[in-house]
């Protein structure tokens, strides 16, 4: 270990909790989401116990309406979307451009707090008789119907967006103002392409869900009209003004582990990503025309046919961008020198899971084929595959690959293997057979369900006992090296990047003077030491 | 990048065509255009706010990224409101085929 | 019936085979893709693995040719599965002229379906088979949504206003009937059935528990109890417009709009009639809003609609 | 690097001022970006609402005051032009007229905002507030509701950023006495005009959008 590193410099509750050290509030970040993603897996687990008989015996349907609502808002809020942006690329974005920190430490510290401060309150309102509007918060159901706690859990989410529009705004400044001498654009790692993508669409669409929670909840505090059918509001308007921002975030939560994908597949196969400026470029289309397909959630809500076909059309472009990355990750494992360390396990576990998710989506963006299979669990299993299959597989990866990085240690290779084929076979098995279900018509969001449909569930529900089991195993393992595991060196994987040029853990400052590039990305014919 | 100063001058004559905009908003609202009363105020508000913009706030002085970050605001708005209202707009309408 | 572990769902419509049809063909394009990749990735890994541990990979230069392949054919084939997808839903939402109209109203937690005969059930649906059905939806509270699966159709149903669903079954059998969009706390209990009978055996069932007359006379009824027919007269002598013949027609409003007189503009009318006021009348009709529940303003809506056949004369006799 | 180096603004991560200048110009635009698209949600559902019910909104707007309101429109025009000129002064270094443009920048807000409350409480005393209190002597008492939810939360949300602009004032203030804002370093400035310009076009929209529909009629 070198002598002096950001994790010795200053011990003590203070030194943490008022550091402006991006690399710091990267590790508080990952304290808190790892809180989140154990409370949500927990609500995760007593949904397939509910699940795994058809009558609902095991929590009553209020409980249940609540474990899913909780399961989904955590899940996506306050675990995905600030997952891989605000550990990796927080602990990542200035060491990659060669910057002594992002360009606004104080506000990445406030975006912390505000998250912390947001995620409160969600939590609170749990605790004090919880929510049950599913995660989409539907109108006139969240304003009129429901009486559990939403304007305390909207609220929550409604501070939470503002640590993520800052956390996209940092990025941002930082990309444009702050690489180093001679770290031009393409130079840049297709990490970076990808945080830039994932900032954009984290402050374009962020604010509308903040407006959106301002509309429901005055609808919902003071009477004022909005989506209220009784004054002649349209329901339907809440649902276009929540997708506007969540489609975009979907692609939040997978343009980040794409772009760790990018990274795993260049070091693992010791090569250039194939297709450099395509890879970039479709991270930044993924982002742009991402904004323009949000009506597909809506095909069956009563909005006009035309609209519909408007956004199914344009739902099948998005998905070309992504078409090109899997093509292009492929290509380049072709002639590469492969490894089969733990990282490129993730990667391949992405790339098939992602694949599946994402051709299940063109399921979805075909309306015909949607009418059927909306509010079915094919939804959930389309997400899931991507969501958890993605980009859950694409942050093991990168929180595997950047561990030496970030603790000075390595982990233990082998427990490392085992767990990701362990979380493989448990994820298939978990959403697969929810695939069948839905197309069998069984609709999401149900506490009992009909007994022809309790084979497949069982399946489901055994799968996701096991798919636990693997999520464990990391934590434990991880944290163990932290004390025990071998030293790592600066670049345990010979591996290229200005983040492999530093010491690990690397000092305060980043490097000990700022570095200057005089070579593209994934160079790996001049190997540096 | 030494910012660039403008002089005051500018200040004042787009403060007085601003005036002017605001005076005829008003006028204009009371004469009967039919559904051209929108598209008049709404123009004007376009024009003084680029004003604003392009003067006050010196993007027409700016880098090439500030014209872009403003284009691409504007850009996204229109998302928001187009692809919403192509929606509204054809709700109405008889499907034929 | 339903017994055993089904792998795919049976088809009762017109409109199952051709989604299964879609179903198949993207099946075998996402089976078709993962299979490729998933080979490619794995015969690489293989193939490649790193067998010095100092190797790199061998530089390989992008290549614009294999680029622009990967990009076409993959929009060729997604326009394709768009234009399927397009003409099915097309199909879907535009329900054929001659249909049997049946009214659903949702509430939390359960449906109520008129038929205009009168028949009122609740949570289970009859209809007959091999005839085109178009159910008019409506809820008292929130969003809740129709799905069969066996007719692969499915329509969010919306306070405030009136969606459609159309099918046409194939087959007699009971199907089940789901709520499909999230309602509150028994949105899993809000399900029901749908029973598809031979359409004499539909007759009989029909006419064997009409106690309450057909939908539209018991509009009627109501009409004269709200006393409408104070003012709604057939022989225009009253404040309001005469309401004979207008269903379906178009009518001129008094800002000089033209509308189309279907079930939303006459529920519009009712509930808030000032919105739109019929050009030559004062805007005097009271709004009946929360005087008349949605299973009622159904009954008038029908009533208004059932003007249209008769001559004055006898309509002055049915009133 | 620059002769700046040594500055005390400068933060330990930049290199130079004119870094630490471009990052928080960008910064503040792009916060712009956000706020943007934050009020378009709301010009969004503006827009449906009146084409949707057009009669109803020009009947509710004509409950508005327009002398009120364009009143105010002027106020904050002017408001603006003390703004640019504040930071005119602070770019040419004069400390005093930056104070004094500063301080009639934030008199001018708050009469903006007096003048709304005079409004509000107008509003409030005509049972204008949507709510189960809510009376319309005319047509449309549904459809009216709809018009002025979105004129308390358009106008609410517009007064909110002015409260938010005047504190930010303040510390400007307080910087341009103690010494802070210097001719080198103005950006405070600078940006927090950004800001105060924007909150002035959102009213520059809303001002037609809500006093001034539909006023031929009548
Ligand atoms: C990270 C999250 C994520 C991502 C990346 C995606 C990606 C996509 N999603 Fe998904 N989606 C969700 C998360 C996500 N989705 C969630 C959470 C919901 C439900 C929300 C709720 O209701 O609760 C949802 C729901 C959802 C719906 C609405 C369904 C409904 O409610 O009725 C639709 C409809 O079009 C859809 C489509 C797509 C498409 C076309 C893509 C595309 O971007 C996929 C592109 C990828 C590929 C296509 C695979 C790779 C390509 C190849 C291997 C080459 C072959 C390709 C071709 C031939 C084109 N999604
Ligand atoms: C990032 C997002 C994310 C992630 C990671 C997950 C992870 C999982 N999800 Fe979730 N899910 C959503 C996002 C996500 N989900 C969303 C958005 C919805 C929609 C909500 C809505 O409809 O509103 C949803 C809905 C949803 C449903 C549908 C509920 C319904 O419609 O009725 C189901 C059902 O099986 C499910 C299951 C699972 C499972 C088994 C996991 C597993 O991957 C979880 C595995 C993790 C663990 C198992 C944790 C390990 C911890 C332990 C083992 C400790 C256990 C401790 C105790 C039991 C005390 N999810
Ligand atoms: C006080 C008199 C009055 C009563 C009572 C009344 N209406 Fe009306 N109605 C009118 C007038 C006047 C109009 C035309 C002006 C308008 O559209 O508001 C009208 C319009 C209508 C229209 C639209 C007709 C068109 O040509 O556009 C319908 C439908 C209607 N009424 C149905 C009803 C029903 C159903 C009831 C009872 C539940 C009812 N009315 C009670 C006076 C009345
Ligand atoms: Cu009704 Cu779900
Ligand atoms: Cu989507």
């Amino acid at each position: 270990m070198p002598p002096r590193h950001y994790l010795n410099n200053g011990y003590g509750v203070k030194s943490w909790l008022l550091t402006r050290d991006h690399k710091r509030i990267a590790l508080l970040y990952l304290a808190s989401v790892t809180f989140f993603f154990f409370l949500g897996g927990a609500m995760a687990v007593l949904i397939r116990l509910e699940l795994a008989t058809p009558a609902g015996d095991f929590v009553t349907d209020e409980t249940y309406n609540k474990l899913f609502t909780m399961h989904g808002v955590m899940m996506v809020f306050f675990f995905l979307i600030p997952a891989i942006p605000a550990v990796l690329g927080n602990f990542l974005v200035p060491l990659m451009i060669g910057a002594k920190d992002l360009a606004f430490p104080k506000l990445n510290l406030a975006s912390w707090y505000i998250y912390v401060i947001g995620a409160s309150f969600t939590t609170y309102s749990l605790v004090t008789g919880g929510l049950d509007t599913g995660w989409t918060f539907y109108t006139p159901f969240s304003t009129v119907a429901s009486n559990s706690n939403v304007i305390s859990a909207a609220l929550g989410i409604f501070i939470t967006g503002f640590s993520s529009i800052l956390t996209g705004l940092n990025f941002i400044v930082t990309t444009h103002r702050m690489r180093a001498p001679g770290m031009t654009w393409f130079r840049m790692p297709l990490f970076m392409w990808s945080m830039y993508a994932t900032s954009l669409i984290m402050v374009l669409g962020t604010p509308v869900i903040a407006i959106t929670i301002i509309l429901v909840a005055s609808e919902r505090l003071f009477h004022f009209g909005f989506f209220d059918p009784t004054l002649g509001g349209d329901p339907v308007l809440f649902q276009h003004l929540f997708w506007f921002y969540s489609h975009p975030a979907v692609y939040i939560m997978i343009l980040p582990a794409m772009g760790v994908i990018s990274e795993l597949v260049a070091a693992f196969c010791r090569k250039q990503v194939f297709g450099y400026k395509f890879v970039a470029f479709a991270s930044i289309g993924i982002a742009v025309l991402g904004f323009l397909v949000w009506g597909h959630h809506m095909f069956v809500a009563g909005i006009s046919v035309y609209a519909a076909l408007i956004f199914s059309i344009l739902s099948f472009l998005v998905a070309v961008p992504s078409a090109v990355k899997v093509f292009n990750w492929t290509a380049t494992m072709y002639k590469g020198s492969v490894s089969w360390q733990t990282p490129m396990l993730y990667a391949i576990g992405f790339i098939g899971l992602f694949t599946i998710g994402g051709l299940t989506g063109l399921f979805l963006a075909a309306v015909g084929l949607d009418v059927h299979v909306t509010d079915t669990y094919f939804i959930v299993a389309h997400f899931h595959y991507i969501m958890v299959g993605g980009t859950i597989m694409g942050y093991l990866g990168g929180l595997h690959y950047w561990w030496p990085k970030i603790s000075g240690r390595l982990y233990n290779e082998y427990l490392a293997k085992i767990a990701a084929a362990i979380i493989f076979f448990g994820f298939n098995l978990t959403f697969f057979p929810q695939f069948i279900l839905g197309y069998l018509g069984m609709p999401r969001r149900y506490h009992a369900y009909p007994p022809e449909f309790q084979v497949l569930n069982v399946l489901s529900s055994a799968g996701a006992s096991i798919l636990g089991v693997g999520y464990l195993l990391p934590m434990i393992y991880l944290t163990y090296s932290l004390r025990y595991g071998k030293i790592a060196g600066s670049n345990p994987w010979n591996a290229v990047g200005l983040e492999w040029n530093t010491t690990s853990p690397p000092p305060t400052e980043n490097f000990a003077e700022t570095p200057v590039v005089t070579w593209e990305a994934y160079d790996y014919s001049a190997p540096r030491a | 990048m030494a910012s660039h100063i403008l002089p005051k001058r500018v200040y004042y004559t787009i403060f007085a065509i601003l005036l002017f905009c605001t005076y005829l908003t008003v006028q204009i609202a009371f004469i009967d255009l039919g559904a051209w009363n929108t598209v008049a105020a709404l123009t004007i508000a376009v024009f003084k706010a680029a004003l604003v913009v392009l003067f006050f706030m010196h993007v027409k002085y700016s880098t090439k990224l500030t014209w872009a970050v403003v284009l691409g605001s504007i850009f996204w708005l229109g998302i928001l409101l187009a692809l919403t209202m192509t929606d509204y707009l054809t709700r109405g309408w008889r499907t034929y085929g | 019936m339903w017994s055993g572990t089904p792998l795919f769902p049976e088809q009762a419509s017109t409109m199952a085979g051709r989604v299964d049809a879609l179903y198949f063909f993207l099946l075998a394009i996402s089976v078709f893709f993962s299979l490729l990749i998933a080979g490619l990735i794995v015969f690489y890994a293989i193939r490649y693995r790193r067998r010095d541990p100092m190797s790199v990979g061998e530089v390989i230069h992008e290549a614009m040719a294999l680029e622009i392949t990967w990009t076409v054919i993959p929009f060729i084939i997604s326009m394709v599965i768009f234009v399927w997808g397009a003409s099915v839903y097309v199909a879907i939402s535009r329900p054929p002229d001659d249909t049997l109209n049946i009214y659903v109203v949702g509430k939390q937690w359960m449906w109520k379906f008129q038929h205009l005969d009168g028949q009122r059930e609740i949570n289970e649906l009859h209809v007959p088979v091999g005839r085109p059905v178009k159910l008019i939806m409506t809820s008292e509270d929130v969003i809740h949504d129709v799905f069969v699966p066996a007719f692969r159709v499915k329509a969010d149903v919306i306070p405030g206003r009136y969606t459609n669903l159309w099918f046409q079954p194939t087959k007699p059998g009971r199907y089940r009937l789901f709520c499909a969009e999230y309602c509150g706390t028994r949105h899993s209990g809000m399900t029901g059935e749908v029973i598809v009978m031979e359409p004499s055996e539909f007759q009989a069932w029909l006419s064997g528990g009409a106690l309450e007359g057909s939908l539209a006379s018991a509009g009627a009824k109501l009409f004269n109890d709200l006393a409408c027919n104070t003012c709604h007269r057939p022989d225009a002598k009253g404040r309001g417009p005469v309401l004979d013949g207008l269903f379906g027609n178009t009518v001129k409003l008094q800002n000089g709009e033209i509308m189309t007189v279907d079930e939303a503009y006459v529920r519009e009318s009712i509930l808030n009639p000032s919105a739109k006021v019929t050009a030559g009348f004062q805007p005097i009709m009271p709004t009946f809003q929360g005087l008349v529940t949605e299973e009622q303003l159904l009954e008038l809506i029908e009533y208004v609609k059932s003007l249209k056949a008769l001559p004055p004369a006898q309509a002055s006799q049915t009133r | 690097m620059s002769d700046t180096a040594e500055h005390p603004a400068l933060a330990h991560h930049f290199d130079s001022l004119a870094q630490q200048r471009e990052a928080t110009t960008l910064g503040m635009w792009v916060f712009l970006v956000t706020e943007v698209l934050f009020f378009g949600g709301l010009f969004a559902t503006y827009a449906i609402y009146r084409s949707w019910y057009p009669e109803a909104f020009a009947a509710a707007s004509h409950e508005l005051d327009v002398t009120l309101g364009t009143i105010n429109t002027v106020v904050l025009i002017t408001s603006s032009l003390t703004m640019a000129l504040a930071v005119h002064a602070a770019q040419l270094g004069q400390r005093k007229l930056l104070m004094t443009f500063l301080i009639i920048t934030m008199i001018l807000g708050a009469a903006f905002l007096g003048i709304k409350s005079v409004e509000y409480y107008h509003k409030f005393a005509e049972h204008h507030v949507p709510g189960p209190g809510f009376v319309f002597e005319k047509e449309h008492i549904r459809h009216a509701q709809l018009f002025f939810s979105l004129y308390f939360v358009m106008t609410g949300l517009h007064a909110l950023h002015m409260i938010i602009g005047i504190g930010i004032m303040l510390v400007m203030l307080y910087w341009a006495w103690n010494g802070t804002i210097t001719k080198e370093y103005a950006s405070p400035i600078e940006i927090s005009g950004l800001y105060w310009h924007f909150v002035d076009i959102v009213w520059i929209f809303l001002f037609p959008l809500l006093y001034l529909i539909g006023r031929h009629a009548h």
